[in-house]
């Protein structure tokens, strides 16, 4: 194992760290809670090249794997990023999966966000992410993969973690796959949804016990800062430990993927997303908790850390059902279920 | 050892839901939501018309004399309806210190308009550098002429926005240790000088942030005597003692998700409550809240018969981390639903599980922190060494 | 609710703490772990009348109810007595409650003490509580509920709780009841056994956290006792609050099965030992890692408490099934299992 | 980043996996479970005639000049493979120290019979009021003639019924910060004035607490100079670094539970991983020990490349904790079954998990506590403001 970043690596991480403490700030991501969306954060992203960073470069992408991609949403978690940025990535390679050449070319082009129904469809996405703003989303239908091109609603469904969600229609849904490989293609796209929402935490998780640190070792009560009592110093100690863990979690199921070790990832995925989530949620909570009544207070930021520690992970179901997904995949069926 | 239901206080409870039912209308709640002001005259009149803002007060103050547990029953009525009652804590609170504290003029002018439910206070303790750390509040109060000119700024005034005085700790005197240079005040909100800045919270509650820019009041409205106030905070603190705020809250938290899940469906029709994980934590939460009902009852009982307790720190502590853990676990098991607020037309049982994860936190702060509860029950539960 | 123990009750609870106190010292505990039994203590508790505490005076019992026994009981779990009273007593009521006359008269004179099989049995009890050491003890076979009187083998299945317990025929049974009434009897004793054992834990619980105050008080360190460290402070003042509840919530129960309200008895059981068993667990685990290296030394007190905790409640099964129980109790079966 | 591994050290695994397969027989595991005695001779010297106990010393000190991934590689494969290796762990931790600061007396009489697996040292850390805050070490040593004369008491000095010499931490000085006054020696264990007091523990593990009773040794006893134990130590510890004691003992016990539950079914023949609660224990131990692991490997990566990284105080910390989580919840998953230890004849994964519970407080406390390791990470990961 050698954990250090190859040069190409780090430019990814250097670049996707600044871009987004410039373009992603605070200001920014409460500018864009009521939408859950920022329209010029996203058009610089476009710019960058990053929504196609992880397409082929036959297909006009920036080649690079899904470690690539780890790296830099994990910079757009870290921020906040108001961006269906996951989505975007998991679904041009869901495109790019099944051969949908034509339609791949027509997102890189537009360069409108694109996104992904994480379950299976009747006639409506519920709750689709980004679904208050994507033009064109994929769903899987019955045993049929559709790219769906509609008007977005432009208003997400009110929610409580300044997330751009909204019902979508399938019905008029062009038909980009059938049968079992459709399956496949779109538990792999969810799997890749999984895995980046997990960076995306990791991100989060690791910006919350910053925020953290530096507030107890500012904040002042009795006399001293409140980060020199060791319930408080023994609290925030649990963490960096499994922030790393998280990290080295998304990055070696990112690399096995890359390396065509790709029977490993639903497990992968699955656990890097529980491990990520109870971590995010725990650290946030703790951190916020930890400011006392200002922790509530909105024009601190640790609550928007806190409302989307809870929300991105939601957006899939509740984590146990990962629990009983990763039993299945490693144990087999249950007599139970 | 008697586990029966006192009478008289399943009684008082009865009477309570009547007021609530008749007085606590959708429009209410739809109000306190939407302006997260947790507030609302037309009950609180109610709630006044009855003599229960003096519940607390001795009948020979002019109170009920009511015991902690029928005060605790109160507060669990009004918690389970979700009713906004900060306007009557907040009453009764001060009330009960001008009843025993209170001048003639104080009597006159502000308990019985209190007590008529006419105006309410609000409670200025926290500053930006104060917190936990209560009595190191720098507003400072200095005499001038016959009065006392008060600068300063509080955080988390809530109710300011309606509270016709604010009920003030102010720095009296510098050159000694910081408890002994405390003094209470009546502050009239109506002074220009006094301006109330709105904050908004994480539940949509609000709350403000006031500032005292030289307002001058005269010494008729210092309440109890100058750098004493110490002894000001410890009378209101008895009031709150065997009342363990916020621990019924879980039960209502239970109450709501049962009510929903028993008939919740997912995505692909399948019951959520054929789920064992969402049995489970249902089951983990049901215990939890016979646990904390049973602390806050102790704590009720405890203090009606004298017990020392920790003014039920131990209620307090069990029953709002509980809450949180409960928040978040039912949350889950919403799955993408649990995303959605109130607002929201579909929201899983009306947004009420939603809410309760970005409320949990206030629970586990407010009326001090898990932190404070704790160095008080390895203090004075289990009598420790004295921290370091 | 007044917890004002009565005058009856104050007595019973001084009387069973001074007993326990005096006869089951640390000594007596250890000296019992191989065997899990310490035969005069049994003698000494007979001479008492505890066995028959709370059988019907009608009985020659002493008619008290289960909130006595319970109270007597958490005496016995604090001092860790290796006596199986709490199957004794339920076991005496059982045959009080099946009309068991005559073998109840023979069990309150022979003054052994008598168990239950806490889950249905086919031909073997599997370690049944005290089974080592009991002559007599009472099963549910099919649906015919027995008394099976054999000699019992002296010598334990080798455990690490320093139990009694040992595999039992149940082929030469006595039949005492049977169909519904036999299983519903059966189902209320062991009920009753979870309630008590859930007071035996809250007594276990309730002395570990004061061993663990003396010894953080007492322990130095760094110049200053442990006990002065916040994060022990804070680890330590978790518990009161639990270990009231958790007697709260035994107290309550019984209660109300001695006033008639049996329909609570299955919920209030469960709730009760799920409760006290993680809480237990719980203390035991964070005192015995206060201790430090001294805390896996077998001279010190509280590896007897932390391998009890651990065993007790093991004995009926594992607690996850109690979730399930008051899960099927409380919102009917699920459609899973 | 590189997750492939290592060829070499997948080469080195399969050596100790071979010298395992073929010293590591039923007997010598009994032998530990009956005796406390976590080492074996005929192991020890198949290691030593490997060249292992001298794995960690760079090769221009004669030792194989491995860096911390090959050494955590030979401690996990002796881990998983639940082999006693106390013995090699002192061995190698003295000898380290030896190569660097011994002198040519103590590289003879020492280091040589150290390498060739002919005698153990045990380790004289602890004492009955220095644990955590070992640098308060009160045995004396006092400067007699052309030696010392030492006299104390040591706690957990395991393995001295085995070990020929004790690496005992003495007190040189008192006049000097508790630092600063400390001095290293080897002290030979047959000397009559030393005393060994065997100790059961919880585990069955068997430590021993150790008696000087006016030793007397010569000055070419002594390692390192006089008053710097403390570099002595630091020396010591740079051989730990990277290898992150006890985070592989997770990684045995999922497998070996895993490969229990496949079939165990209970008493009414229900399969226990068709139980919902079972199978979710599972898997949080496993993405536990994925944890585990790659922070592990982190640890010891970090120390190949001169990365401070905590001396795998995360590590540590992550992976005692979850392994003591996960013999409490894996072991209720066995039911009443789980009661029963290796002695009987049925125990579930040959007692096992039971054992796991009653081993996981030694993880979470030998090598540092929990605490320690969490004041570590507050000062030095996290930069947080001087502990109170």
């Amino acid at each position: 194992m050698d954990l250090t970043l190859t040069d190409d690596q780090a430019a990814v991480v250097e670049l996707f760290s600044s871009f987004f403490a410039r373009e992603s700030s605070p200001a920014v991501v409460r500018a864009s809670e009521a939408l859950g969306f920022a329209p010029m954060l996203w058009a610089r992203l476009q710019a960058l090249g990053a929504g196609a960073i992880s397409v082929g470069e036959s297909f006009g992408g920036g080649g690079a794997g899904l470690l690539d991609a780890a790296l830099a949403v994990e910079q757009a978690g870290r921020h906040l990023a108001p961006v269906p940025l996951v989505e975007h990535i998991v679904t041009s390679r869901l495109l790019e999966r099944v051969g949908a050449a034509d339609e791949l070319a027509g997102v890189l082009e537009r360069g409108d966000p694109v996104s992904l129904a994480l379950r299976p469809v009747a006639t409506t996405a519920h709750l689709l992410p980004g679904g208050a703003v994507v033009p064109t989303f994929a769903a899987l239908t019955g045993e049929r993969l559709v790219l769906v091109r509609s008007e977005a609603p432009g208003v997400p469904t009110p929610n409580g973690s300044g997330l751009a969600v909204a019902d979508r229609s399938v019905v008029d849904g062009a038909p980009l796959a059938r049968g079992a490989s459709a399956v496949g293609a779109h538990s792999t796209a969810v799997d890749e949804w999984r895995l980046l929402t997990a960076a995306m935490l990791v991100g989060l998780a690791d910006a919350a016990l910053e925020i953290g640190v530096a507030y107890v070792s500012e904040r002042h009560q009795f006399g001293v800062p409140i980060g020199s009592f060791q319930a408080i110093q023994h609290g925030l100690a649990e963490f960096p430990g499994p922030v790393s863990g998280a990290r080295l979690l998304v990055a070696r199921a990112a690399w096995r993927a890359d390396h065509d070790e790709n029977d490993r990832l639903p497990v992968d995925a699955s656990m890097a997303l529980l491990f990520a989530t109870e971590l995010a949620r725990s650290v946030t909570s703790r951190v916020l908790h930890y400011h006392g009544g200002y922790g509530v207070m909105e024009e601190y930021d640790i609550q928007l850390h806190y409302r989307r520690a809870r929300g991105w992970p939601a957006q899939l179901g509740d984590p146990a059902a990962e629990l009983d997904r990763v039993a299945r995949l490693l144990y087999g069926p249950s007599g139970g279920r | 050892m008697d586990f029966a239901r006192d009478p008289a206080i399943l009684a008082f409870q009865e009477e309570v839901r009547a007021v609530l039912a008749e007085h606590l209308t959708t429009d209410v709640l739809e109000r306190v939501d939407a302006t997260g002001t947790h507030h609302d005259w037309g009950l609180h009149r109610a709630i006044a018309a009855r003599g229960w803002l003096a519940a607390a007060l001795p009948r020979e103050l002019g109170g009920q004399g009511r015991g902690a547990d029928q005060l605790a029953a109160l507060f669990r009525e009004v918690e389970l309806a979700g009713a906004p009652y900060d306007g009557m804590a907040n009453t009764m609170m001060v009330a009960f210190v001008l009843g025993h504290l209170g001048s003639a003029f104080q009597r006159a002018e502000v308990l019985a308009p209190l007590l008529a439910g006419d105006a309410i206070p609000c409670l200025g303790y926290s500053e930006p550098d104060s917190g936990s750390d209560v009595a190191a509040a720098a507003t400072s109060a200095v005499r001038t002429g016959d009065g006392w000119t008060i600068t300063g700024q509080k955080m988390f005034t809530s109710l300011a926005e309606e509270a016709r005085w604010a009920f003030l700790l102010t720095r009296t005197n510098q050159d000694v240790p910081k408890h002994r240079g405390l003094t209470f005040f009546l502050v009239p909100m109506d002074d220009p000088r006094v301006e109330v800045r709105p904050v908004r919270t994480l539940s949509g509650k609000r709350t403000n942030i006031t500032f005292y820019d030289g307002v001058h009041v005269g010494d008729e409205w210092r309440v109890g005597e100058v750098d004493d106030g110490w002894q000001v905070m410890l009378v209101a603190l008895a009031f709150e003692r065997g009342v363990a705020g916020g621990v019924s809250d879980i039960t209502a938290l239970y109450d709501a998700a049962l009510a929903h899940l028993r008939d919740a469906v997912d995505d692909d029709g399948r019951h959520l409550l054929d789920d064992p994980h969402v049995r489970s934590r249902l089951v983990r939460v049901a215990i939890d809240k016979e646990v904390a009902e049973l602390l806050g009852d102790r704590a009720a009982w405890a203090a009606v018969n004298g017990i020392p307790n920790q003014e039920g720190a131990e209620a307090k502590l069990f029953g709002t981390e509980a809450f949180g853990r409960a928040a978040g676990a039912l949350l889950d098991a919403l799955g993408p639903a649990g995303l959605l607020v109130h607002a929201a037309l579909d929201a899983p049982a009306g947004g009420t599980l939603e809410h309760a994860y970005r409320y949990a936190p206030i629970l586990t702060t407010a009326g001090g922190t898990s932190e404070i509860q704790k160095n008080l029950i390895a203090e004075r539960t289990l009598g420790l060494p004295r921290r370091r």
